[in-house]
C-alpha cells in the first residue's frame, strides 16, 4: 500500500512538471500584449517598457519559465497585472469558493445522481428506467449555463425566493453554514450539479446493471438473501467505482465552474478566470489554471487511492 | 490418402529436411522465460522486483510426424511454452533449433520459421478476428507469405471444405455465426492455411462438448496424416492426451518432470508427480471410485518456486535431499525423468531403485 | 436603523482602494471620489449644467506669471485624513512623489499606469509652506488644473504606520514598499466623505460615513454604502430585481421595461464621453473627401437608435455637447439628413450602383463601449440608403483596443478605414487633442486616422498656453468648432449613464459627467 | 517461395469464382440494430434534418438571417413574418436558428472529427507499440489530461483569443487526449486477443495486422466515444461563444444567440430561450444516438 | 423438522414434469421440457449432457432463481416436503440456503468479491439464524475446518481473488453447508479446477455427503467426475432426461442411443489408439424449436419413422432404470469400452 502510495506520487511529478510547462504556454501562445489591459491608451513607449521590465516580459521564454515554476514551487504565482495584488491570494481565496460550491454540486449529483441510477438499474428497462435514463441525459445535454440564466429569472427576479447573485449577504469572506448564507448557493449549486448528475446517474446505471448481472448476485439469492440484503452487497460493489466518478465529476466541476460563476458572479476561480480572460490578465490567468490543475492532479490521486483502498478486487503491491 | 499430397514434396525448401526421421523436427534447449512482475521506478530503488518463472529451463525434442503430447497443472508454463515456440514472446534464455537450424539464424529466419509453425489457441472465439469473414481470417496468414489473395481465397476455401464446413455456406460467415465446433475448425484450418508442419495445440478442444470434441479429434488425426504434420498438443485432459499422443511429457511449476512414450508412461509413471496426476484422473469404474486424493492442496506459486525439486513440498517421497538438489533430466530407454529416485547416487535414500516395484 | 446603500458596479472586480483606482472612471467614481478627494473636482451638483472643475482640497491655484511650468497651489485649512492625521503640502508632495519620483520609498509602479498618463505634464511637487505647493510642469500646460481630478490624496502617515508594520524579515525597501500599499489598500485612509470599513477582494467593499467630513455639504448621511461588482449585465438586473441592491450600473437595456415597472427609477444624462467612428486619413482612405466624412454624418437617425437602445443614449453632434463652454458653435450642423447626404456623396461620385466601400473595426463588447455590434449595425444599415457599403471587422475588445495604438497604416488595421473605439471626453487632451495633433500620430498616441495639420497643432497650442479659464475655454471651443467642421469621426452618440436605483434612494443628482456624488444622496 | 504450387493439392474442390453465402457484415448487422431501436431513429432524423438544414440553410431560410430593423426587434413568437420571434437587432428568429444550425454543428462536429483522426492514430500506436512508445505517448498525453476538460478549452481559448479557428483549434485538443487515451485501452485490449497472436505467429507486419486486424476492431469503439462527445463539444463550443469566445457576431450560431439574448430574456423569455432548445435538442440527439449506437454495436446484446 | 416421519426412501427432492420456458427473447426458449427427477436423502445424483441440455436451468429451478418476469416454471417442484412454487417471496428466501444450497462452477464469479469469505458467510448463517456475530463466525471456522481449509483463521479474512481455485470451491461449498441445508446443488462444481484438485473436491463432497446426510444433485460434463461421486445417473438432452438409473446401470449397460453415443465418444473409450473416435453428427436442436418427435432423432443411429413422430414415453428397464426411448431393445447389446475396458491408472499402492 505504502508502495502504491509512493509511486502513484512518483508518477504525477512528470506531470505537474507538464502541466505548470503548459501552463506557462498559455502567456506566450497569446497572441497580443499582456500589458493592453492596464496601459493607459496614450502610455508613452517609454512607460510601456518600464513596465515590460518590472513585469519580466523582456526575458527569454525559458529564463521566464524557470523563474516563474521556481517562484511557483514556493506558492509565489506573481502578481496580477490588472489588480496588482498578488495572484495566489487571489487563488487562493476563489479556490475556497469554488471549491465550497462544487462540493455542494457535487453532493446533489451525487445524491440525485445516484438515485436514478440505482433505480433505472434495478428496475433495467422498465418505464422508472426510461423515466430516470431520460433524466440523467437530460442531465448530459442541457446548456448549464443556459438553465442557470433561467433559473434565475424563475427563482429570483419574478418569485424573489432566492437570490441571484454573489456568495452571501457579506460576501464569502462572512460565509456561514446557515440559511442566510446557504440561500446564496442553492442555484448555482443545483445548476452546477446537472452535468454531475446525469453522468453520476449513467455510471451508477450501468454498474447497477453490470453488477446485478454478476453470478455472485444469484450466489446472493441462493443463499436466501431478500432484496434488501441483495441491494446492500450492490452499494457495496458499485461504491467505489461510484466514489471515484464523483471525485472526478469534483476536479471537473473544480474546473468548469466559469459558466456557472459569471453567470451567478460567485466569487470563485472561475469568475476569477472570466475577468483574468478579459483583462488580458495573463498571470493571473496562468496561476489559476496551474492551481485549479494542481489540484485536478491531486484529486485524481486521491481518487486513485481512495479507490484502491475500498475496492479490495485492485491488486495493492 | 486420395487428394493429400505429402508436404515433403512441396512445402519447405527441397533439401531443408535434413538429417532423417531421425533427427527431430524441433529441439528445445534450455528455454527459459521469466515474466517482470510490474517494476515501477520505487520498487527498483527500494529493490526486489518480483519474476515470475514461467518456463525455467525446459528441454525436449519434437520427432517429425508425431505428436508430443503436455500436461500439467494449471500455471506450469504450458501454454508459455507454446507462446515461446511460437516466438509470441522472446525466451529469457535458450534455444530452439527447427529441423537442424537455429530459429532466428541466418539459416531459418524468424519469418520463414514462423510458416513452418502454426498454433490454435483454446479460445475458439477471440482467436478469430470479429470483423473478418472466416474465408478473409483463413486466406490471411498465406497473404502474409505473398500468395496472392485471390489464390489465398482458394485455398481457405479448399481448406473450409476439408474440415468439414461447406465453403459455399460458410465461407463468407462471421465468427459469432458459428458454433464453438466449428469456430475451432476454422482455427485449425487457419492454421493450416501456411502449409506448417509442426502445429501446436494449445487445449484445442479442451473447450468443446464431448461429442464435438470427438469431432474435432478426428479431424485432426486425419489431417496429420494427410498432411504429414507434426503435433504439439496440450491439454489437461490425460484422456485425451493418452488417446492422441505418440510421447508425453509432464511439466511441474515451469519444469520437465518427465517424458516418454505415451502408453509406457501412462502405464508405469515413473515421476511421483506423474503418478499422482495419472491417479487424479477419475476412475470410471463406479466398483472401484477413488479412495484417497494422491496430493493435497494446489499448486505453489511460480513466483517463489519452492527450492531443489519443485515438487518436493507435495511429494509423498520427499526426503531432506529434494528441497536441496535440483534433478537432472535425464534419458534412459526413452524415458526422461526429473526425479532423485531416478538419480543414481542423488542422495535419495530410494536412488536407483524401480520405484514402481517398491 | 442603520441606512445602508448597496450598489451593483459593472466592474468585475472592486477598483482599487489605494487611491488611485483601476477600471476606468468607474473606478473613480466609486472607490476614488468618495474615499478621496484631489485638489481640484468635477461639480457632481447639477444634473442641468456640465460639471465644471472646482476646487477641491485646493482653494485656489494659479500659474506663475514668470515661469509658465510652475503652478502655485493654496490648500483647504483643517483637512483631515480618516486616521487622524493633518492633510498639508507634504501629503501633496508624498502623493506626487508616489507615482512620480522613482526614489521616494513610497513609489508604485502598479499605481503610475493609471495615473501618469492622466496628468502626462507634471513633473514634480515642492512644499512651500504648510499650506501652498508649487507643481512643476514639463511644458507650460493649461489643462494641468484638470488633470488634477486624478491624484487622489491618500494618507501619508497611514502608509507609513502600514510600511512599519511590514514583517522585519522583509528587508527589501521596494518589497517593504510593495506590502505596504497592499495593507494600505485594505485598510485605507484618505480625506473622502466616505470611509473604507471592509473589503473581499472581487466581492465587496463597505465603506462607512465621514462624520467628519471637511465639507458639511457633502457629510454624508447614509451610514454605509457597498459595492458589489456584478459584471454581467443580467446578473445586475437580476441582483436588483431580487432586492439584493439599490442599485445597478448599467442595467440591460432590454430590461429596462421590467425595471420600471417594478418601480425602480432609472436615471442617466449625457456624460462627456464619444462613441464615434474615428476616420483614417491615410493614403487612399476614402474619408480623405470632406464631403463623404460629412455626408456620413448627416445619414444617421440618431433619434431612431436612440430608441432602440431605450432611450439610453445622448444624440452627438460634436465631441461635446452644444451647452458645454467648449461647444464653439460649428458651422456644420449634424443632424440626420439623408438626402443632403445621397447629395454630397454623389457630388463625391458614389451612386447608389457604385457605392463608396468602408471597412469599419469595430467589438464585439468593451467597456464604456455601449452595445457597439447592434449601434454598428444599425449604422452599416444606415449608410447604406446614403451609398457606402460598409464592411464590419469584428475584433475582441483588446485586439481592437491594441490596434487603436498602432494606427491606420499597421497592418493590423487589416484594410479598415475607420475605428469604433469610445472615449472619455472629461478632459481636454483625452476629448480633442489626441485625435488632432500631428504630435500624438500612432504609436505615440491615440490619433489612429493621422488627422492632423499646423492649423490645428496651432489651435491646440493656443489652448495649452491659455492659462486663464475663459480663455482656455475659448480656445478650446475654436478647436471644438473646427474639428466638427472637419468631421475627422463620424459623431454618433454620448453615453448616458444609466443606472437603476430603487425608489429608496433619495436625492440622486445625475450630473452630466462620468461620476456621481453618493455622498449627497439620502435614504429612506 | 514455392507455396503457389500447393494449393492445389489440398483439396481441388470448389474453384474461387463460385458464389458464397455472404453474411450480412458487422455494420450492416449495426445498421439493422439501429432501425429496429425507435429512440436511435428518432435522434437520428432529428439530426438529419439538422444537417441537412445546415447544408441547404441559405436555400431554406423564410428570410434574410441579416437583416436588421429597429422597429421590430424583439417581437414574440408568431409575431407576423417572424414565426420564431426576432432578436435584439429585429432579425428573423428563425432564419437565424436556421443558419445557425450550420456553425453550431460545424463547431460541434469538427473538432471532434479531427481529434478522431488524430486520438485514433495517437492512441492506436502506443496501443499497439507497448513499451516504451506507449510510456512516452501516454505519458505526454497524461499531462493534457490533467485538465478538466472545460478548463483546457477555456484556457486555450482565453489565451489564444476569440475566433472560430482558435476555439475549434482549442476544443481539439481537448479531445486528442479522450479519444487517444479510449484508444489506447482498446488497442491494449485487442492486441492481446488470440487472433492477433495468430497473426503475429503467422509473420505479418505489424503494420499489416495493425490494419487487417486492429484497425477494424478498435474504430468502432473509438468512434462511439467520439459520437458521445460531439454532444460535449457542442455544448463547450456553444459555451465558449457564450463567453464571447468562439463565433463572433454577426454569425449566427447558438451559443452566441443564447448569449446575445441574454439581456432580453426579460422581455421575450422564449425568443431569447430557444437557441438554448436548440443546443439542447441537438445534445440529446447525438447522447441518445451514441447510445443506441453503442448498445447496436455490442456483440452480446 | 419432519424427519423422523419419513424413511430414507421417500424423496427429499421431487420434480414432476417441470417445463421451463424463457419468454424473455423474441421467441420462448423451452430449455427444459419435461423433467421428472426424485432424489432421496444421502443419495446424489448426477445430472449429465452437453452444453445448453438444460442442466443448470433445471437446477436453478430448484431454487426458483430464473428472473420471475421472464420465466416460465410449470410443474411440480417439492424439496422436503414443501411445494417450492408455490411459495412466497419471504418464504422462498427463507427456504434458499436453508434447506437447499447451492455451489457453482466458478466460486470466483459466484462470491461477491468485496467481501470477505467469511463474511459472507457469516451472513449468510445470520440470515438464517438468530445468533451473534461471534457465534456465527465461530460457525464459518468450524465449517473452514470441515471442508479442509490450511489455517482457517486467516483465510476467513481473505477476499475470495486472494484464495487459489481449490480453497475458493472449498469455501463456497463451507458457506452452501452454512446452515446445514438437506439439499446441495453443485452446478459442475469441479470442471474449472485442475485434475490433482478435482480429485479432492470430489472425495470432500462424497464424505460430506455421507456423513450429513445430504441429497446432492450433482450437475457435470464430465462423467468420471460423476461416476466419482454418484449413486444414479440421469442424462440430459434438450431440455428431458433422456435416461435414469443407477450408475453402475448407465455406465455399463448405456440403452439410450443419446448416453451410448457419450460413452462411445470419450477418448478414453477409444477402441484403441489412432482409432476414429465416435462421434455424434449433427448438432443439438434449437431449444426455441423443437422438433415433434425425440430431439435426438436426428442425429441417432438408431433412428426409426416412428421417432420422429411422438416424444417417447420412459421405458422400465428394470432397478430403476429407466430410458425416453423407442428403440432400448436395439440398444440393449451394444457394450460400451468404457465400462469393461475402462483404463485404469496406477492405484495407490495398498
Ligand atoms: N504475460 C505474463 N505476465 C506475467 N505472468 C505470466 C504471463 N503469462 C503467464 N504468466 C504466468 O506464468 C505461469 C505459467 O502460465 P501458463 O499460461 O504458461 O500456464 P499453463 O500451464 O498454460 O496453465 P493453464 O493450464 O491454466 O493454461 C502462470 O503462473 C502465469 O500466471
Ligand atoms: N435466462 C435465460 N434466458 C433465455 N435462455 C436461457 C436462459 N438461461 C438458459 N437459457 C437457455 O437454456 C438452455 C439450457 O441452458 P443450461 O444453462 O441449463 O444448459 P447446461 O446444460 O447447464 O449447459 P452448460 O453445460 O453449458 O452449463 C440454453 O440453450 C440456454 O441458452
Ligand atoms: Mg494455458
Ligand atoms: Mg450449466
Amino acid at each position: 500500500m505504502i508502495f502504491y502510495l509512493l509511486r502513484r506520487i512518483v508518477y504525477t511529478i512528470p506531470i505537474m512538471i507538464g502541466v505548470a510547462f503548459f501552463c506557462f504556454l498559455l502567456v506566450h501562445i497569446s497572441p497580443g500584449d499582456p500589458l493592453v489591459s492596464i496601459l493607459p491608451p496614450d502610455a508613452s513607449i517609454e512607460l510601456q517598457q518600464q513596465l515590460m521590465k518590472l513585469y519580466g516580459f523582456d526575458r527569454p521564454w525559458y529564463e521566464q519559465f524557470a523563474h516563474w515554476f521556481w517562484r511557483a514551487l514556493h506558492g509565489d504565482l506573481g502578481t496580477s497585472i490588472a489588480s496588482g495584488r498578488s495572484v495566489s491570494t487571489e487563488v487562493m481565496r476563489a479556490v475556497g469558493n469554488t471549491l465550497m460550491l462544487s462540493c455542494m454540486a457535487t453532493l446533489i449529483g451525487f445524491l440525485f445522481g445516484s438515485l436514478f441510477g440505482f433505480v433505472a438499474g434495478y428496475f433495467r428497462d422498465s418505464w422508472v428506467d426510461r423515466v430516470a435514463s431520460a433524466l440523467s441525459v437530460l442531465g448530459v445535454s442541457v446548456p448549464h449555463y443556459w438553465l442557470g440564466m433561467v433559473l434565475v429569472i424563475i427563482f429570483s427576479s419574478q418569485l424573489m425566493w432566492l437570490p441571484a447573485t454573489g456568495a452571501g449577504p457579506g460576501g464569502s469572506g462572512e460565509w456561514a453554514w446557515d440559511w442566510a448564507h446557504v440561500q446564496f448557493m442553492v442555484l448555482p449549486a443545483i445548476t452546477m450539479s446537472v452535468i454531475p448528475m446525469g453522468i453520476i446517474a449513467r455510471t451508477v446505471r450501468a454498474l447497477v446493471a453490470d453488477i446485478l448481472a454478476q453470478e455472485f448476485v444469484v450466489g446472493l439469492r441462493a443463499k436466501g438473501l431478500t432484496d434488501l440484503g441483495i441491494f446492500l452487497h450492490v452499494v457495496k460493489n458499485a461504491a467505489p467505482t461510484a466514489l471515484a466518478v464523483m471525485g472526478l465529476q469534483l476536479g471537473y466541476l473544480l474546473g468548469g465552474s466559469i459558466l456557472i460563476e459569471t453567470v451567478f458572479s460567485w466569487p470563485g476561480t472561475g469568475f476569477l478566470l472570466n475577468s483574468a480572460i478579459f483583462q488580458r490578465d495573463m498571470p493571473l490567468l496562468q496561476g489559476t489554471i496551474l492551481v485549479l490543475a494542481t489540484f485536478f492532479v491531486v484529486l485524481n490521486l486521491m481518487v486513485d487511492v481512495l479507490q484502491t483502498t475500498l475496492d479490495p478486487r485492485i491488486q495493492r503491491s | 490418402m486420395s487428394t493429400g499430397i505429402s508436404i515433403e514434396h512441396i512445402g519447405a525448401p527441397a533439401g531443408s529436411d535434413r538429417g532423417g526421421p531421425a533427427q527431430p523436427l524441433l529441439t528445445v534447449n534450455k528455454l527459459v522465460k521469466h515474466f517482470d512482475l510490474k517494476k515501477s521506478f520505487v520498487e527498483t530503488l527500494v529493490g526486489g522486483g518480483k519474476v515470475v518463472r514461467a518456463v525455467d529451463g525446459v528441454d525436449f525434442k519434437i520427432m517429425k510426424g508425431e505428436t508430443l503430447g503436455v500436461v500439467g497443472e494449471s500455471g506450469c508454463g504450458k501454454s508459455t511454452t507454446a507462446r515461446l515456440l511460437m516466438h509470441l514472446i522472446d525466451p529469457s534464455a535458450g534455444e530452439i533449433v527447427f529441423n537442424g537450424e537455429t530459429v532466428g539464424s541466418p539459416q531459418l529466419s524468424l519469418r520463414e520459421y514462423r510458416r513452418q509453425v502454426q498454433m490454435v489457441f483454446q479460445d475458439s472465439y477471440s482467436s478469430l478476428n470479429p470483423r473478418l469473414t472466416i474465408q478473409d481470417s483463413i486466406a490471411f496468414g498465406p497473404q502474409v507469405h505473398g500468395v496472392p489473395k485471390q489464390e489465398a481465397v482458394t485455398r481457405a476455401r479448399s481448406l473450409l471444405s476439408r474440415v468439414g464446413l461447406e465453403p459455399r455456406r460458410f465461407a463468407g460467415r462471421y465468427p459469432h455465426e458459428l458454433s464453438g465446433g466449428q469456430r475451432q475448425r476454422v482455427n485449425i484450418a487457419r492454421a493450416l492455411a501456411c502449409e506448417p508442419r509442426l502445429v501446436i495445440l494449445d487445449e484445442a478442444v479442451s473447450a468443446l462438448d464431448k461429442s464435438v470434441e470427438a469431432q474435432v479429434l478426428n479431424l485432426l488425426m486425419d489431417l496429420k496424416e494427410e498432411f504429414g504434420l507434426t503435433y504439439l498438443f496440450i491439454s489437461h485432459d490425460l484422456h485425451v492426451v493418452r488417446y492422441i499422443s505418440d510421447r508425453v511429457m509432464v511439466m511441474y511449476l515451469g519444469k520437465v518432470a518427465e517424458t516418454g512414450p505415451a502408453e509406457a508412461l501412462f502405464q508405469e509413471p515413473h515421476h511421483p508427480y506423474t503418478r499422482a496426476l495419472l491417479s487424479s484422473m477419475p476412475s470410471m469404474d463406479p466398483d472401484h471410485r477413488t479412495e484417497q486424493a494422491a496430493l493435497a492442496g494446489d499448486p505453489p506459486n511460480p513466483i517463489d518456486p519452492p527450492s531443489g525439486c519443485r515438487f518436493h513440498t507435495r511429494c509423498p517421497l520427499a526426503e531432506a535431499v529434494c528441497s536441496q538438489r535440483v534433478p537432472i533430466l535425464e534419458n534412459r530407454n526413452q524415458r526422461e525423468t526429473a526425479c532423485l529416485i531416478h538419480e543414481p547416487g542423488s542422495g535419495h535414500s530410494l536412488a536407483g531403485t524401480a520405484i514402481h516395484a517398491s | 436603523q442603520e441606512k445602508v446603500l448597496r450598489i451593483g458596479m459593472t466592474a468585475a472586480d472592486i477598483p482599487r482602494t489605494l487611491g488611485q483606482p483601476d477600471q476606468g472612471f468607474e473606478g473613480n467614481r466609486f472607490t476614488g471620489i468618495p474615499m478621496y478627494d484631489s485638489l481640484t473636482q468635477w461639480d457632481l451638483s447639477k444634473a442641468d449644467a456640465p460639471s465644471v472643475l472646482i476646487p477641491g482640497l485646493a482653494t485656489s491655484w494659479k500659474v506663475d506669471a514668470a515661469d509658465k511650468t510652475k503652478w502655485i497651489f493654496k490648500l483647504r485649512p483643517g483637512v483631515k485624513f480618516h486616521d487622524g492625521s493633518a492633510f498639508n503640502a507634504d501629503a501633496v508632495v508624498w502623493n506626487v512623489q508616489k507615482v512620480l519620483d522613482k526614489t521616494a520609498k513610497q513609489f508604485d509602479a502598479s499605481q503610475v499606469g493609471v495615473t501618469a498618463s492622466r496628468m502626462p505634464t507634471l513633473r514634480s511637487a515642492r512644499k512651500i509652506d504648510d499650506l501652498t505647493v508649487e507643481l512643476t510642469a514639463s511644458e507650460p500646460d493649461a489643462f494641468l488644473p484638470i488633470n488634477l481630478t486624478n491624484l487622489f490624496m491618500a494618507s501619508p502617515a497611514h502608509w507609513e504606520a502600514k510600511f512599519k508594520a511590514v514583517p522585519a524579515s522583509v528587508t527589501d525597501t521596494a518589497a517593504r514598499s510593495k506590502q505596504a500599499w497592499i495593507a494600505f489598500a485594505a485598510d485605507a485612509s484618505g480625506t473622502g466623505p466616505f470611509k473604507m470599513v471592509a473589503f473581499a477582494p472581487r466581492e465587496r467593499l463597505e465603506v462607512a460615513k465621514n462624520t467628519e467630513y471637511w465639507d458639511p455639504k457633502r457629510t454624508p448621511t447614509i451610514d454605509k454604502v457597498v459595492m458589489l461588482p456584478l459584471p454581467e449585465a443580467n446578473a445586475r438586473t437580476a441582483a436588483l430585481l431580487s432586492g439584493q441592491v439599490d442599485w445597478i450600473e448599467a442595467p440591460a437595456p432590454d430590461a429596462m421595461d421590467q425595471i420600471k415597472s417594478r418601480g425602480f427609477k432609472i436615471y442617466s444624462n449625457p456624460q462627456p464621453h464619444i462613441w464615434p467612428w474615428q476616420l483614417s486619413f491615410a493614403e487612399g482612405s476614402p474619408w480623405l473627401d470632406k464631403r463623404v466624412r460629412q455626408a456620413a454624418n448627416l445619414c444617421i437617425n440618431r433619434s431612431e437608435l436612440k430608441a432602440f437602445l431605450g432611450g439610453m443614449m445622448g444624440e452627438a453632434k460634436g465631441i461635446v455637447s452644444p451647452d458645454h463652454p467648449w461647444w464653439g458653435n460649428p458651422k456644420f450642423d449634424i443632424k440626420f439628413d439623408p438626402k443632403t447626404a445621397t447629395k454630397m456623396m454623389v457630388e463625391a461620385g458614389h451612386t447608389a450602383d457604385k457605392p463608396l466601400k468602408v471597412k469599419v473595426q469595430v467589438s464585439a463588447s468593451g467597456s464604456g463601449q455601449m452595445q457597439p455590434l447592434p449601434m454598428n449595425e444599425y449604422i452599416q444599415e444606415s449608410l447604406k440608403q446614403c451609398n457606402f457599403d460598409v464592411e464590419l471587422d469584428v475584433l475582441e475588445w483588446n485586439t481592437l483596443f491594441t490596434n487603436w495604438r498602432k494606427g491606420a497604416k499597421d497592418p493590423s488595421a487589416n484594410g479598415a478605414n475607420a475605428i469604433n473605439v469610445s472615449a472619455a471626453a472629461m478632459d481636454p487632451f483625452f476629448a480633442m487633442v489626441r485625435f488632432v495633433s500631428t504630435k500624438t500620430f500612432p504609436p505615440v498616441s491615440n490619433n489612429w486616422g493621422y488627422f492632423g495639420n499646423d492649423e490645428f497643432d496651432a489651435l491646440i497650442a493656443t489652448a495649452r498656453t491659455s492659462f486663464d479659464d475663459k480663455e482656455r475655454d475659448a480656445a478650446l471651443a475654436k478647436l471644438h468648432a473646427r474639428i466638427v467642421e472637419e468631421a475627422p469621426f463620424i459623431f454618433v452618440a454620448h453615453d448616458v449613464g444609466p443606472r437603476a436605483m430603487s425608489a429608496k434612494v433619495k436625492n440622486v443628482v445625475q450630473p452630466k459627467s462620468w461620476f456621481i456624488d453618493i455622498a449627497t444622496m439620502k435614504m429612506d | 517461395m514455392n507455396m503457389t504450387s500447393t494449393v492445389a493439392g489440398i483439396a481441388p474442390v470448389p474453384a474461387a469464382a463460385e458464389p458464397v453465402e455472404r453474411s450480412p457484415g458487422f455494420w450492416s448487422g449495426v445498421v439493422r440494430k439501429l432501425m429496429r431501436d425507435p429512440v436511435a431513429l428518432g435522434a437520428g432524423a432529428v439530426l438529419l434534418t439538422l444537417i441537412l438544414m445546415a447544408i441547404f440553410a441559405h436555400q431554406l431560410v423564410p428570410s434574410d438571417p441579416y437583416a436588421t430593423s429597429m422597429l421590430k426587434r424583439l417581437k414574440p413568437i408568431g409575431f407576423e413574418g417572424f414565426p420564431l420571434g426576432s432578436d435584439e437587432l429585429g432579425r428573423d428568429m428563425l432564419s437565424r436558428l436556421m443558419l445557425g444550425t450550420r456553425l453550431s454543428l460545424f463547431m460541434g462536429i469538427t473538432p471532434v472529427l479531427i481529434a478522431f483522426v488524430i486520438g485514433s492514430g495517437v492512441g492506436i500506436l502506443p496501443g499497439y507499440a507497448g513499451g516504451l512508445v506507449n510510456t512516452l505517448i501516454m505519458r505526454t498525453i497524461d499531462i493534457l489530461y490533467a485538465f478538466p476538460s472545460v478548463l483546457l478549452a477555456i484556457a486555450l481559448s482565453g489565451a489564444l483569443g476569440a475566433g472560430i479557428g482558435n476555439a475549434l483549434l482549442s476544443l481539439t485538443i481537448v479531445f486528442i487526449p479522450q479519444i487517444a487515451r479510449v484508444a489506447e485501452s482498446v488497442t491494449t485490449q485487442v492486441r492481446g486477443r488470440d487472433y492477433v497472436e495468430a497473426a503475429r505467429a503467422s509473420g505479418a507486419s505489424p503494420f499489416t495486422i495493425v490494419r487487417v486486424h486492429v484497425l477494424g476492431n478498435v474504430l468502432g469503439p473509438i468512434f462511439v466515444f467520439a459520437t458521445s462527445l460531439i454532444a460535449v463539444s457542442m455544448i463547450l463550443a456553444s459555451g465558449l461563444s457564450f463567453l464571447g469566445l468562439g463565433v463572433r457576431p454577426p454569425e449566427p450560431e447558438w451559443g452566441l444567440m443564447l448569449n446575445t439574448l441574454r439581456t432580453a430574456i426579460y422581455t421575450q423569455p422564449w425568443v431569447a430561450a430557444l437557441p438554448g432548445v436548440m443546443i439542447f435538442i441537438t445534445s440529446i440527439s447525438f447522447n441518445l444516438l451514441s447510445d443506441s449506437l453503442r448498445s447496436a454495436m455490442d456483440v452480446k446484446s | 423438522m419432519n424427519t423422523d416421519t419419513q424413511t430414507d426412501r421417500t424423496p427429499i427432492v421431487s420434480v414432476r414434469d417441470l417445463r421451463v420456458t424463457f419468454t424473455g427473447g423474441k421467441k420462448p426458449v423451452k430449455a427444459v421440457n419435461g423433467v421428472d427427477l426424485s432424489v432421496a436423502r444421502g443419495e446424489t445424483v448426477a445430472l449429465i449432457g452437453e452444453s445448453g441440455s438444460g442442466k443448470s436451468v433445471t437446477l436453478r429451478s430448484l431454487l426458483r432463481l430464473h428472473p420471475a418476469r421472464r420465466t416460465r416454471i410449470e410443474g411440480r417442484i417439492d424439496v422436503a416436503g414443501v411445494d417450492v412454487l408455490a411459495m412466497n417471496n419471504r418464504t422462498l428466501a427463507d427456504y434458499r440456503g436453508r434447506i437447499a444450497s447451492m455451489i457453482f462452477q466458478e466460486p470466483l464469479l459466484a462470491l461477491d468479491p468485496v467481501y470477505t469469505v467469511g463474511a459472507q458467510i457469516v451472513e449468510s448463517i445470520r440470515r438464517h439464524e438468530r445468533i451473534s456475530p461471534a457465534d456465527a463466525r465461530k460457525r464459518a471456522l468450524e465449517l473452514f475446518e470441515r471442508v479442509r481449509i490450511p489455517s482457517p483463521e486467516r483465510r476467513l479474512d481473505a477476499y475470495p481473488h486472494e484464495m487459489s481455485g481449490g480453497m475458493r470451491q472449498r469455501a463456497m461449498i463451507a458457506l452452501a453447508l452454512a446452515c446445514r441445508p438437506q439439499v446441495l446443488l453443485a452446478d459442475e462444481p469441479t470442471t474449472a479446477l485442475d485434475a490433482t484438485v478435482q480429485i479432492q473436491i470430489l472425495l470432500l463432497l462424497r464424505e460430506l455427503q455421507r456423513e450429513l446426510g445430504l441429497g446432492i444433485i450433482f450437475v457435470t460434463h464430465d462423467m468420471g467426475a460423476a461416476v466419482e461421486v454418484a449413486d444414479r445417473f440421469a442424462v440430459m438432452y434438450a431440455g428431458r432426461i433422456v435416461e435414469e438409473g443407477p450408475t453402475r446401470e448407465v455406465i455399463r449397460n448405456p440403452r439410450h442411443p443419446y448416453t451410448l453415443a457419450l460413452m462411445q465418444a470419450r477418448a478414453d473409450g477409444a477402441m484403441e489408439k489412432g482409432a476414429r473416435l465416435a462421434s455424434i453428427p449433427g448438432a443439438p436442436p434449437d431449444l426455441a424449436n423443437l422438433p415433434a418427435g425425440c430431439a435426438f432423432a436426428e442425429r441417432c443411429t438408431f433412428v426409426q419413422p416412428a421417432c420422429l413422430q411422438t416424444q417417447p414415453d420412459a421405458v422400465e428397464l428394470g432397478g430403476s432404470h429407466r430410458a425416453r426411448c423407442l428403440r432400448t431393445d436395439a440398444t440393449a447389446h451394444v457394450m460400451t469400452r468404457a465400462a469393461t475396458h475402462a483404463p485404469r491408472p496406477l492405484t495407490e499402492t495398498a
